[in-house]
């Protein structure tokens, strides 16, 4: 196991809660109609994204799905910059153009979340060979739903990956449904992990409700390609707390399976380790939540304030 | 045309399913396939409940393969079945362009005529979610491009039970393209289920003679509330609504303008490449052209991809008073 | 292993010296510039398309590669259609309008060869689940190319397939390249076979020059699958001897591996057993080739004196 | 426009290499992916020797998996790399739609502006080889209708090579379309290795003052001997190639329009839906409009499969005659 300082899991508390705060603020402002664009939520899913970003070395890459807060956050993008984009004002990421499916800060090696499934499997083995190619020792971190891997996408960029031994490192996030579809009626295997064998890439599954794990397993998975070893393939298991998108009534699932997931919850998990082992006070826990929700309610009070897009910029930005 | 005995008021979307459920009532070969459209009931409701009546082994939810959807839909019409299946948005069919376009729209013709590929494709297209560049596209331009396919596109609930009926009787491949837009909005729906709508027929919405305008999709609407606009100002413009996209019936439309001498062409599309360009060629080649007397005007989706912005996205495309300034412009009257 | 009738092995060694005339034939319609459109010759492959075909039950369907005639006349087709279409005639099974990459015969259950490489695995799913709605108890074969199994519609097609229990063998002639690239610089395993695990189907290596080999364990997959287990994985190795197509230099590959190969050419093997084995006498076997090569020659003349297309005719069949 | 020196007679296929290969040895970021492009050399033969000089890290084989190829073109483009990537038959870029117009073409405007993607897709098109319905397409009206793509189309060596060299400078997804029936056509191509022809621009190739025919690709050369036929009748024809097919330089035709009166559009694409509909269009549109002294007239693809016979085959798409016979008639001649 490797070794967790002091620091990393401040910086992973921290970011755990914001990315908690940052969903539930969304939560709010789509039931307010302050929002009422695309966006889907990775409540319960947070350990995932922030983790492995942390585990992330400077300059290393990273590409989100459309479910990407978490993971934006564990790369470390920035929450003002985030929820102005979801308010499709001229502040955000991406001058309101994009939206949440589309965040992305590309000169700092994010690049980008993505609207279609599995759309970036392929974009990330670009990503890596521009590494390899340039010789800067970086790897590329591609996330995926369980669902994108039935892409023919997830198939051609492994085998590709595999063949070129690009440095990337793909983390699948599988809570366990594309959208209502159950993993049973997607796939029949077990885990999708096992998906490596067909490329010859090493496959690991892990429980993406703990922190400890996802740490341990995606450095040494991020050390491994960075070698120049080629890829890996990591099966985080976790659970999407909330619906697939706002308008989704759940009716392929039980409440008693919510239930028995938000005992695992991640956040809870992390912060039960912080007390158990005394690593913060509690009174240290509660500053660190407050200043997470802090950040986040001054993230909505940036957004809500910036200014729309101009009109008039609509048709920029069509060509570089 | 048959008799047509009751109606119902009803949306769009729930038009769409009667009208499949209908059809796999009558024909046990027509099955369905897409992503969460058994008991999610689709991304947009629109099959709620079907799973229910058909079951399993009629309503089959598939995993996230465009690819595979397409491609399984054309090796199943092409031993027997009739199935309808679904991209959850029309963006996605870029998944699926090999399987429909390289496979089911050739075969008939590849194979000599010896085999027949009866499947309707569903594409949910178009603006209006505030779903960005990759949820709001309106792609038919591509499929109209495609000899073997057929492209239809409804307006109205009316319309939408009408042609999908129709479209699974058919032996062709048909691309069926849905404007997300108007699943919510609501109309009379001939309950008979024997009334289809023509494949290849277009309709004539309003009469009119001082200017023509082709709509279809969401802009049909908007043209009509800009008519009834304008009626009010002694303006009478006729509105014309291929229906079918492709091949289209091109004879109403030159027909209309030869009595106008005026045309506006309209789409959501971006308009460069769109079908707009096709139908405004298509009069500057046929008999009307002597009868214009003033240049083609095309309203049409900007050239751009979709922004997110609710506000931005509504200004990329054609809006109610660009008809009313264009028959303005078209009649000199700006 | 499965027995062998002596009908069997008779047809057998009839249709695979078919299947080498027809390529020999056409190699020689192509150099005399009588043929000079696309094809793709399977000289050296031909039994597993032969003997896999002899596997097949009556109501059995097919899909096709590129590289399909042997896989046609395993499948019983008419030489003379087939070669009438190569030649673009008015005779062929499509007209004159398809070519050998399109040869099909529909109605019987050959769905197609296709131009598109990996093109047919997602019809064959769709051939396949025509089967089981309508419960008639057939089994869909579908060729694919080494090649072809990185194509996304390969893990797409595997992927439903097994999720839906389709009742599909999937054959791929892994002859060792795809055009020019060898298997190693394609894909980073041993075996193809070894893709079966992503999805739970059973995945099988075979020698693809061994006409026992292949007859045994197609039939054993094609049972399999007819009983509803769902699909079977068969690899079997095989070699091209001639070109990719007619313009290939073969600069990729030595002679050596292709005197190799050619000492274990699928029809001398065969030819050995029936010797061996005292199945049919000299002059039997003579006259079995005898037959099979006047069969091609036949083909030949039917295509060569058969009509070309009426020019107006050209339009027809765009829509059914 | 810069200084030309030296000149070589070449083949179209060898300029195309020739400009890759300059723009390789000029910018290391340059690499080229695609299907048996090293040692084999391109199924075109293209690329030979390509592999030997640049080595297998810029010359990169991959497998079959055109998805994959324009994905990882775009993601490599993203993040700093030049990639040049290749469809061994246009018909393939089916496969690649998705990474092509959702991703590339997208990403600059839907990340506000911060992203480039500078990659070109090379796409061999066209019939000629009896190679059948998949392989034979012509598909740049698909490609021209999404905004965030360029794409161009040279026809003749010099073109190819300035083209080509523009195309891998230009910051953006640029497709280049290669029509598979002018590899073999030769021409005097500069050497000069800073010689580029720009993109967005529109050529006169034939000054004439009586019609003017607007052709690309495969059909400019047959507009050409169409040309210098009649032009021993004493008809002058005004032959335009647009170069750009998107976004396309209108100015120049629609000066020459005004000038002759008479427009032809020609391409080998299926006129229905086809690049042809929207010039016409914009010309129908235009200040041109009013100086239009007949219809205007597509010779295009047909409406159809390409079929394989090569006989079938060359009677849907436009022949040297059919201009011949298109002019007279736009002259009342016939
Ligand atoms: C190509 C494509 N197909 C379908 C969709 C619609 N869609 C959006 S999210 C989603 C489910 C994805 O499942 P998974 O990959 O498991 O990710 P999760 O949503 O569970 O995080 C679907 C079907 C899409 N955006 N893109
Ligand atoms: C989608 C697609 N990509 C590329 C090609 C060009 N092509 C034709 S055959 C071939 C090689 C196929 O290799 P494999 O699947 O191993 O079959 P083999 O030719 O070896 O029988 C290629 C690349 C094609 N026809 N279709
Ligand atoms: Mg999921
Ligand atoms: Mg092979």
């Amino acid at each position: 196991m490797i070794e967790l300082s002091e620091e990393i899991l401040l910086r992973m508390y921290y970011k755990m809660n914001q990315a908690r705060f940052f969903e539930e603020k969304v939560e709010d402002l789509l039931k307010r109609g302050i929002i009422d664009e695309t966006v889907y939520l990775s409540k319960g899913e947070e350990a995932t994204g922030v983790v492995s970003g942390l585990a992330l070395e400077k300059g290393d890459l990273v590409s989100m799905t459309h479910r990407g807060h978490a993971q934006a956050i564990g790369f470390g993008l920035d929450v003002n910059l985030m929820m102005a984009e979801l308010l499709g004002k001229s502040t955000g990421y991406c001058k309101g153009k994009g939206g949440s499916l589309h965040i992305a800060d590309v000169l700092n090696g994010n690049i980008g979340a993505n609207g279609i499934v599995g759309g970036g499997f392929t974009l990330s083995c670009g990503a890596a060979l521009t590494q390899k190619h340039k010789k800067t020792g970086q790897v590329v971190l591609c996330f995926a739903g369980d669902g994108a891997t039935n892409e023919g996408s997830f198939h051609e960029a492994m085998n590709l990956a595999s063949v070129w031994k690009l440095p990337i490192v793909f983390l699948i996030e599988n809570n366990l449904y594309g959208m209502s579809t159950p993993i049973a009626k997607h796939m029949n295997i077990e885990n999708i992990s096992d998906r490596g064998a067909g490329y010859n890439i090493p496959g690991l599954t892990i429980d993406g409700t703990d922190f400890l794990e996802i740490y341990d397993v995606m450095t040494k998975s991020l050390r491994y390609a960075r070698a120049g070893r080629g890829p890996v393939l990591v099966e985080a298991k976790t659970y999407r707390f909330c619906g697939h998108s706002s308008d989704d009534p759940q009716v392929y699932r039980s409440t008693e399976e919510v239930q028995q997931w938000q005992e695992k919850d991640p956040l809870f998990r992390l912060k039960k380790y912080l007390q158990e082992n005394r690593v913060f006070t509690g009174k240290q826990l509660e500053t660190i939540e407050g200043e997470a929700k802090s950040s986040i309610e001054q993230a909505a009070e940036f957004a809500l304030e910036s200014l729309e897009p101009d009109i008039t910029t609509v048709l920029e930005d069509v060509y570089a | 045309m048959m008799e047509i005995n009751e109606m119902k008021k009803m949306k769009y979307r729930d038009a769409i399913r009667l009208g499949m459920t209908e059809e796999m009532r009558r024909d046990d070969a027509v099955i369905f396939l897409g992503e969460d459209i058994g008991r999610y009931g689709g991304a947009f409701g629109l099959s709620a409940g079907m799973l229910d009546e058909f079951g399993e082994e009629r309503v089959l939810d598939t995993p996230i393969s465009e690819a595979a959807i397409v491609g399984t839909a054309v090796g199943a019409a092409l031993t027997g079945l009739r199935p309808v299946c679904e991209m959850m948005h029309m963006d996605f069919v870029t998944l699926g362009m090999d399987a429909l376009v390289n496979q089911g729209a050739k075969m008939h013709y590849m194979f000599g005529g010896q085999a027949q590929v009866p499947l309707v494709l569903r594409l949910p297209a178009g603006t209006g979610d505030g779903a960005g560049a990759q949820h709001s596209q309106s792609l038919e331009a591509w499929l109209c491009h495609v000899p073997g396919l057929k492209v239809v596109t409804p307006s109205t609930p009316a319309q939408a039970k009408g042609l999908i009926k129709a479209a699974i009787r058919d032996n062709n491949p048909v691309c069926f393209i849905e404007p997300k837009a108007l699943y919510q909005t609501e109309g009379l729906v001939p309950l008979d289920d024997d009334y289809t709508i023509e494949i290849g027929k277009t309709l004539i919405e309003r009469p009119g003679k001082d200017v023509t305008i082709v709509a279809y999709g969401t802009l049909l609407a908007k043209a009509m509330e800009a008519a009834a606009f304008l009626e009010e100002e002694g303006i009478e413009v006729e509105i014309i609504n291929p229906v079918t996209l492709y091949p289209m019936d091109m004879q109403p439309i030159v027909e209309s303008v030869i009595k106008t001498g005026r045309l506006i062409v309209a789409h959501e599309a971006p308009k460069t490449g769109g079908v707009g360009g096709e139908i405004a060629a298509r009069i500057a080649e046929s008999e009307a052209f002597d009868y214009l007397n003033a240049p083609i005007l095309r309203l049409c989706g900007m050239d751009v991809p979709i922004p997110y912005s609710k506000e931005l996205e509504a200004s990329v495309v054609p809006q109610r008073n660009d008809f009313v300034h264009g028959v303005y412009r078209l009649l000199n009257r700006e």
